[in-house]
């Protein structure tokens, strides 16, 4: 192939990542050794990187979006989210009779808002499969017409990352909304089981790690797949220079609403795998600021090599995870300073540093 | 001999009070080169934009053979077969000299399309050919970031060729070239111009005179004079708009 | 402290004069009916009012005394008023003192409260302040009373003031409404209905029961006054509208600065907003050992608050942002972190609990506008302070020099260096100057919101929506944007709840910037294109 | 500003020296060690303005009973952690304290949706949480000892106070709340409560606005009209925290007297009204299990050892502050009659407790994990406390499931 010679530096990322993947493949069996093992890995952090292998799908979905396509999306927590109430719909129709009430349909929250029936937007969601097509179709569909409204009046930069960060924000506020339906504030929590799987067991938090990583893995390869045809470099080109893409007769609008669409997907699949795992899934998750700390990963790790994404999720959140409880007064001057040194002194992320070693 | 006639009459462009076109008439027919000249603000650029579909036209008719183009948009307008080459040259830095030609290399443009593209014999042999045309054939496979300003000056060219179009549009093809580039270029354009409309814009006048087409002149959005390079430099309302009041 | 003094000076006065004229009858029956006040609540209620009804000053200060909590009672039942650091005896008005351990405070609630205020304006209504009679006559109008007819009677004979005799023909209405007189209750009605006051109408409303007779003439006065009401209502919620539109305005023009002049993604301007609250606090400490600073502490802290934001933002352009021009995105990244660690270092140094800010008494309550619509103090002050400041930002940028050169800068960077500007310095200053105004917006909404360290983060995304809205760069279009948006909402509140009436401005906004990409005021020119 | 700037000093030392002592995914080998107490309280965000107080409440206990000589003769150490007001990051922070740092009891949250995001992982760690704050009910766990109100407990005894004589004898109900699942259930179960005493719901005014909302104007003079229908109206607020002190700003400026339309809250404390000037609210209505002006000797010696531990005199105390007190020293008391710090010893050993509470009562562990307390009624005065005028003469048992909501009703109540 001529168009495709990876550089050395980027074959040394692909080796990062495999290794990544490798060490993390491992974790659950390291978690069997005895606990004064070096090698041990505590249940903690087994459950711990489960989420944050969730994370880092979701930065590989911005990565998409933002380091190829140039659309800067302070809303991708949105998709994230819708994914995960999907999910959590589902989780919720499968508790059944389980609930405190013992209503054989209705989930706790309605029976004690006075619910008689079942609003209709609930229904198909006691099918795994139909669930599963409303967590990618769900924030699909919110992209495509976003995206579609906003690629064809040509927003672009600032102005389209406001405009996404307002579509999350109002869904925020939409979803805090009892009348919704959907849980207001409390969203859903209490899960029992997932294909009949009962949760909350180890069992269920390995198969949930392992279907995390196969994510993770999947959404890597799509993203290497995508970026690497005559696709992704125009997505290349339109986040340089849009308009010469045009006149170059590509419409640039389908091109940028394809990879909208399937980086919102990717963002709701990582929701649906995040929710079963901390349980709990609240309109907090829309808030404008997750969706700038999910940007963050992806600068941190260095935009536009989705390796740096994974990594950049995954040091941000491990450093969150340490420090919120080593430092609980003064992490957030540790996080903040970093993310001002990173745009500072390192503006193609920790990547940018491993390249510049490579060299 | 293929390809269609692009005319314009009674185009005139606004901003906010500024009119950059003012009843603007042209005719440029299937295989003919012209030359549009005059002087700063004369509005060549912004004809430009409208025969392309950037900028829409305040009043007036853009057709290219009995095609509407100001319902168009660029990429419409791009895929009719009309390429433009930029005053600024503006290649894709992040992609290499042969993905920025194969970019522009006529093939179905959709997203799909494009993920399942593979680049075919018949294909590789275009890019080749167009590059060594351009004169890049050892910088092939280097980020087009890196290249000079001639440089990629010559890949936008080598793009426009790429996408094979009907009328190409050239803007300043030779601004920042050296005196054999020039003529390299002159030449190449002539041997284009044969098969494909093209329409250049340009300030160099020896370059004009080397094309050695019809030549244009515009001034303050409205056509001042058109003819021959002579008949032009000896146009009294020419050489007073040229050498001022 | 000292007119209070005078007044109860007054008072004493007042009381030994009409002590020596009291027939001993009367005598009797306010001293059995003062120690009542003693009591559980409902005692307490029972006495006031027939403290009350007696007309009997010598009530007064033991009344007002209750009201204020400055009522003791000792052991053995003897009430003590306390006045300062003296106490007197409130049967007989005699100095004695008692140590602080023997007193016990005597508490009231709201039914005594209630019950205090018609007595108290029943024994003020003779009073020789106009100010006063005012008062109490407003209390008696809420209080309403039949008994009170003749009281009120004689006290519009006497009164000369026109503003009270409003007032206290307008109690007497009330009262004569619940009095038994067929003649003297129609008129009631027909005064009560001649008034565009909620008060009026819900006495009219609360009389439909017992007076089946008269229903047809108290609904037509509830009709005339509903159409006052109406359109009363309407001013209203444009004032509610405009009041959240100057809220609006405040928090964004400092954004208009940083981010639609200089294109700077401020993620930390709520916090600049947050600290120009804070230092309102800080300026209100410092001056409340000051008594003659007290009052102005709040305008005081408006250049304090400008100077200290304005600071911390030269600063932070100068150490941090400076780095980042042209690539705004970035910036976005840049500051949202550095907004986290302003946050927490406030919350660390001044914890995470709201402090209080006093609000001057010129803040506060309403004030009545011309066709009596009423507007709270607080939000018609934030409304002239938030034109003043537009009015200001942009005499600074189209008259003075700095202005010129900001607009140079930003329009024409290469172009204004090569003439002399010092660029670095124009736009440290610009950032300084859009800090500033954060900062003073901080100080408007220490008057109407929590200061916590969290102040910032319910403005930010409003802020940006409104600048954008607007159209980037364009503070007219900030001004217009901000009340279009604060009276749409207040449009949209009643029927649609405060949530939801949110949500679809945030909805009409995204949709109108697909219409217009670059707002209601877009810039102008080819440049723009680019 | 010098006590504040010590105290940030002090908490800056605190939050480096656990830096420096607790490894972070290490198990600890310590087993014979202190006593670990696990504090899952927001230290940031927007749950941070209510929440510090309560992990210093926690920390002074730590202190005191340390003083004392610890329990069991071992020596307690304090785990604190950030949940950030961020719900997963709470699963995710209760999970660390049980699993990395095995503490063997945790005292957080306040919001119900940060207890029910813990919830499942106390089940199935099997760790020991007490919640200090008052909420909706309609949950129970075995894991989980609720220390704050049951509705039952606030809710309704406020809203009878205000039908009786002494709170006005209102005939129609303004029900204002923040839109989440604690004011809804409250009013749904008020209005059941309201219909049953002949209210109806033409005569309840029901509305809800969202977190941290601060723009009243528009609420405060629809309420204002409401109540000029010519009935006796008062408002019972379940507006969250922050959107209190607007609010109130808002009731005062538009001149609403607690003696026309008096508004009872559940949800403000003295923490609440220090943000405000009180002076025109005097007279309007909280309801809680505690107020900080109780006379009694437990009061006393609570407020005292607070102010002391927290170098500022003036600092006020709270409900939850309180009930995080008595819930610590209600885990104390069931350690030490269990002799071990194991869960399923100490969860039965909890049930029965008895403890004279700051509140003057002595308060019950009932076997639905929920206390018996009194409730009060104070009306807020200009000095910023609350001045008591009602009080229950006997604690009230909770019920944390409502008899008001009609699917109960088959339960077996605890």
């Amino acid at each position: 192939m001529d168009t495709a010679q990876p550089s050395r530096a980027r074959l040394g990322l692909r080796a990062v990542m495999i290794t990544a993947v490798a060490i993390l493949a491992i974790f659950p069996l390291l978690n069997q050794l005895p606990a004064d093992n070096v090698f041990h890995v505590s249940d903690f952090l087994v459950s711990v990187s489960g989420k944050w292998i969730c994370y880092a799908i979701l930065a590989l979905s911005l990565d998409l979006a933002w380091g190829y396509a140039g659309i800067l999306s302070l809303g991708h927590g949105a998709f994230f989210a819708l994914g995960g109430y999907a999910m959590g719909m589902h989780l919720m129709r499968l508790i059944g009779p389980r609930g405190s009430y013992g209503h054989p349909v209705l989930p706790d929250f309605m029976v004690f808002l006075g619910y008689q029936e079942l609003p209709w937007y609930w229904l198909g969601f006691n099918h795994f499969s139909f669930a599963m097509l409303m967590v990618v179709a769900i924030p699909g569909l919110l992209a495509l017409v976003l995206g579609w409204l906003c690629f064809r009046s040509r927003i672009t930069g600032v102005y389209l990352s406001i405009i996404t960060q307002a579509m999350t924000y109002a869904l925020m506020l939409a979803f805090f909304r009892n009348d919704m339906g959907l849980g207001g504030n409390n969203g859903f929590t209490d899960f029992k089981e997932l294909l009949g799987m009962p949760l909350n067991t180890g069992a269920a938090r390995i198969s949930l790690f392992y279907a995390s990583l196969i994510a993770l893995v999947a959404s890597y390869l799509f993203c290497l797949w995508i970026t690497g045809t005559k696709y992704g470099r125009v997505l290349t080109a339109i986040r340089d220079a849009e308009s010469r893409v045009r006149f170059l007769g590509y419409n640039t609008t389908s091109h940028k609403l394809f990879a909208f669409v399937a980086s919102a997907m990717m963002a709701g699949i990582a929701g649906a795998l995040y929710v079963p795992q901390v349980g709990i899934i609240n309109p907090g998750e829309f808030s404008p600021g997750n969706s700038i700390e999910a940007v963050i990963w992806v600068a941190v790790g260095g935009r536009g090599t989705l390796v740096g994404a994974v990594i950049g999720a995954f040091s941000v959140n491990g450093l969150k995870t340490w420090l919120t409880s080593a430092a609980p007064d003064l992490w957030l001057f540790v996080l903040g300073g970093l993310f001002v040194a990173v745009t500072l002194f390192l503006p193609k992320g920790l990547v940018g540093l491993l390249q510049g070693r490579a060299k | 001999m293929r390809g269609r006639r692009l005319y314009l009459d009674g185009v005139s462009v606004v901003f906010d009070g500024f009119r950059a076109l003012n009843n603007l008439a042209l005719v440029v027919e299937p295989g003919e080169m012209r030359a549009v000249i005059g002087p700063n603000g004369a509005g060549k650029t912004t004809m430009m934009d409208v025969i392309t579909g950037k900028t829409r036209p305040t009043a007036g008719i853009v057709t290219f053979g009995d095609l509407d183009l100001t319902r168009m948009d660029e990429a419409a307008i791009a895929n009719l077969g009309i390429g433009r080459k930029f005053q600024k040259p503006t290649v894709f830095d992040a992609l290499t000299v042969f993905e920025n030609l194969e970019l522009a290399l006529k093939a179905p443009r959709g997203p799909i399309a494009c993920l399942r593209w593979v680049l075919a014999g018949g294909g590789r042999t275009r890019i080749e050919e167009v590059t060594t045309e351009i004169g890049l054939t050892d910088r092939a496979h280097d980020r087009a970031g890196i290249l000079s300003h001639g440089q990629k000056q010559w890949l936008e060219i080598g793009m426009m060729l790429m996408q094979d179009p009907d009328l190409m549009l050239v803007d300043e093809p030779v601004a920042g070239m050296t005196d054999a580039e020039t003529e390299h270029t002159a030449k190449l354009l002539a041997r284009i111009a044969g098969k494909h409309s093209v329409v250049v814009v340009e300030h160099d006048l020896d370059f004009v005179r080397a094309l050695g087409c019809k030549v244009t002149v515009l001034h303050e959005g409205t056509l001042l004079s058109e003819g021959s390079i002579d008949h032009v430099q000896n146009d009294p309302r020419v050489v007073e708009v040229y050498l001022g009041r | 402290m000292r007119p209070a003094r005078s007044v109860m000076k007054r008072i004493i006065v007042l009381v030994l004069l009409l002590l020596a004229a009291m027939p001993a009858r009367a005598q009797d029956a306010f001293l059995t009916a003062l120690p009542g006040l003693g009591g559980g609540f409902g005692a307490q209620v029972e006495a006031v009012e027939r403290l009350g009804a007696l007309g009997d000053p010598r009530a007064l200060p033991a009344l007002r005394a209750l009201s204020e909590g400055r009522l003791l009672r000792l052991a053995d039942g003897t009430l003590l008023i306390r006045d300062g650091a003296t106490q007197v005896n409130a049967a007989t008005g005699a100095p004695q003192q008692a140590a602080e351990a023997d007193t016990q405070r005597i508490n009231i609630n709201n039914r005594v409260r209630g019950a205090l205020r018609g007595a108290l304006g029943q024994l003020q209504i003779i009073s020789p302040d106009p100010d006063e009679r005012f008062a109490a006559a407003e209390a008696i109008f809420r209080s309403r009373n039949a008994a009170n007819v003749p009281l009120l009677e004689a006290a519009l004979a006497r009164e000369s003031v026109p503003r009270v005799r409003e007032r206290i023909a307008l109690a007497l209405a009330a009262s004569r409404l619940v009095a038994s007189d067929p003649a003297a209750k129609l008129a009631g009605i027909t005064a009560l209905g001649a008034t565009a006051s909620p008060e009026a109408r819900s006495i009219l409303l609360e009389a439909r029961a017992a007076n089946a007779d008269v229903l047809p003439q108290i609904e037509a006065a509830v009709a005339d006054i509903d159409r006052r009401l109406a359109i009363r209502r309407v001013a209203e919620t444009a004032f509610q509208g405009l009041s959240l539109g100057s809220v609006l305005l405040l928090a964004a023009l400092g954004l208009a600065v940083t981010f639609g002049v200089m294109g700077v993604i401020n993620m930390a301007h709520g916090e600049f907003v947050m600290l120009g609250a804070y230092t309102t606090v800080i300026v209100q400490d410092l001056a409340r050992d000051i008594p003659w600073l007290q009052p102005w502490s709040l305008p005081l802290a408006v250049p304090m608050a400008f100077l200290v934001t304005a600071a911390i933002g030269a600063a932070m352009e100068r150490g941090l942002i400076r780095h980042l021009y042209g690539r705004p995105l970035e910036t976005l990244l840049l500051t949202f972190g550095v907004g986290m660690m302003i946050q927490q270092a406030v919350r660390l140094a001044f914890g995470a609990q709201n402090r209080e800010v006093i609000s001057p008494p010129w803040m506060q309550g309403t004030l009545m506008l011309p066709f009596d619509v009423p507007v709270t103090a607080n939000r018609l002050w934030i409304l002239c302070f938030s034109l003043v400041i537009f009015a200001l930002i942009l005499a600074a940028i189209r008259m003075t020099r700095f202005g010129l050169e900001m607009r140079a800068v930003t329009q024409r960077r290469a172009i204004a260096a090569a003439m002399g500007i010092r660029t670095g310095r124009v736009d440290a200053l610009t950032f300084a100057f859009g800090s500033g105004i954060a900062g003073i917006a901080g100080v408007a909404l220490s008057q109407i919101d929590n200061v916590s360290p969290n102040l910032g983060t319910g403005y930010i995304i409003d802020s940006f929506l409104v600048v954008v809205f607007g159209g980037v760069g364009s503070l007219a279009g900030t001004l217009i944007a901000a009340f279009g948006l604060g009276v749409i909402n207040k449009m949209l509140e009643p029927w649609a709840g405060a949530v939801l009436a949110k949500v679809f401005v945030l909805v009409a906004v995204m949709v109108f910037i697909q219409r217009r990409p670059r707002g209601l005021f877009p810039q102008k020119g080819r440049a723009a294109e680019a | 500003m010098t006590e504040t700037s010590k105290i940030t000093r002090r908490v800056a030392l605190a939050g480096l020296t656990t830096a420096l002592t607790a490894p972070a995914f290490r198990p600890s080998f310590a087993q014979a060690a202190p006593i670990k107490v696990g504090v899952l309280h927001s230290l940031s965000g927007t749950m941070a303005i209510s929440e510090t107080a309560l992990r210093d409440t926690v920390l002074m206990m730590v202190e005191a009973q340390n003083a004392k000589g610890g329990l069991l003769g071992r020596r307690l150490e304090a785990v604190v952690v950030d949940p950030a007001s961020n719900w997963p990051l709470f699963a995710e922070k209760a999970r660390e304290l049980l699993q990395v740092h095995k503490v063997d009891v945790t005292f957080g949250c306040w919001t119900s949706v940060s207890r029910k995001s813990v919830l499942p992982v106390f089940e199935e760690l099997n760790g020991m949480l007490f919640y200090p704050v008052q909420y909706e009910g309609e949950e129970e766990s075995k894991n989980i000892f609720y220390t704050g109100a049951a509705p039952n407990q606030q809710a309704i005894p406020a809203v009878e106070y205000l039908l009786g004589p002494d709170g006005g004898e209102a005939k129609r109900i303004v029900l204002l709340g923040t839109d989440y699942v604690y004011p809804r259930t409250t009013n749904r179960i008020l209005r059941g409560f309201l219909n049953s005493k002949g209210i109806t719901d033409a005569d309840i005014m029901e509305e809800y606005t969202p977190f941290g909302h601060s723009d009243w104007q528009g609420i405060v003079a629809r309420v204002k009209r409401f109540a000029g229908e010519g009935k006796k109206t008062a408002i019972v607020s379940t507006i969250n925290g922050d959107a209190n002190v607007p609010f109130y700003r808002e009731l005062g400026n538009q001149g609403i007297k607690a003696e026309d339309i008096p508004s009872v809250a559940f949800s403000v404390g003295e923490e609440e009204l220090a943000g405000i000037d009180t002076r025109p609210l005097v007279g309007h209505l909280a309801a809680w299990n505690y107020f900080m002006s109780v006379q009694s000797p437990a009061n006393t010696e609570f407020k005292a050892l607070w102010q002391a531990y927290i170098k500022n005199p003036r600092r006020v105390t709270n409900d939850p502050m309180e009930a995080t007190y008595t819930g610590f020293n209600m885990w104390a008391q069931g350690v030490a009659k269990a002799g071990t710090t194991a869960v399923d010893a100490v969860r039965p050993a909890v049930i029965g407790q008895t403890f004279a509470a700051p509140a003057g009562y002595t308060e019950t562990m009932l076997p639905n994990h929920h206390l018996s307390k009194p409730v009060m009624i104070g009306e807020i005065q200009a000095d910023g406390q609350f001045n008591i005028v009602y009080k229950t003469p006997e604690v009230v048992p909770a019920e944390n499931w409502s008899r008001f909501i009609p699917e109960n009703a088959n339960r077996r109540r605890g």
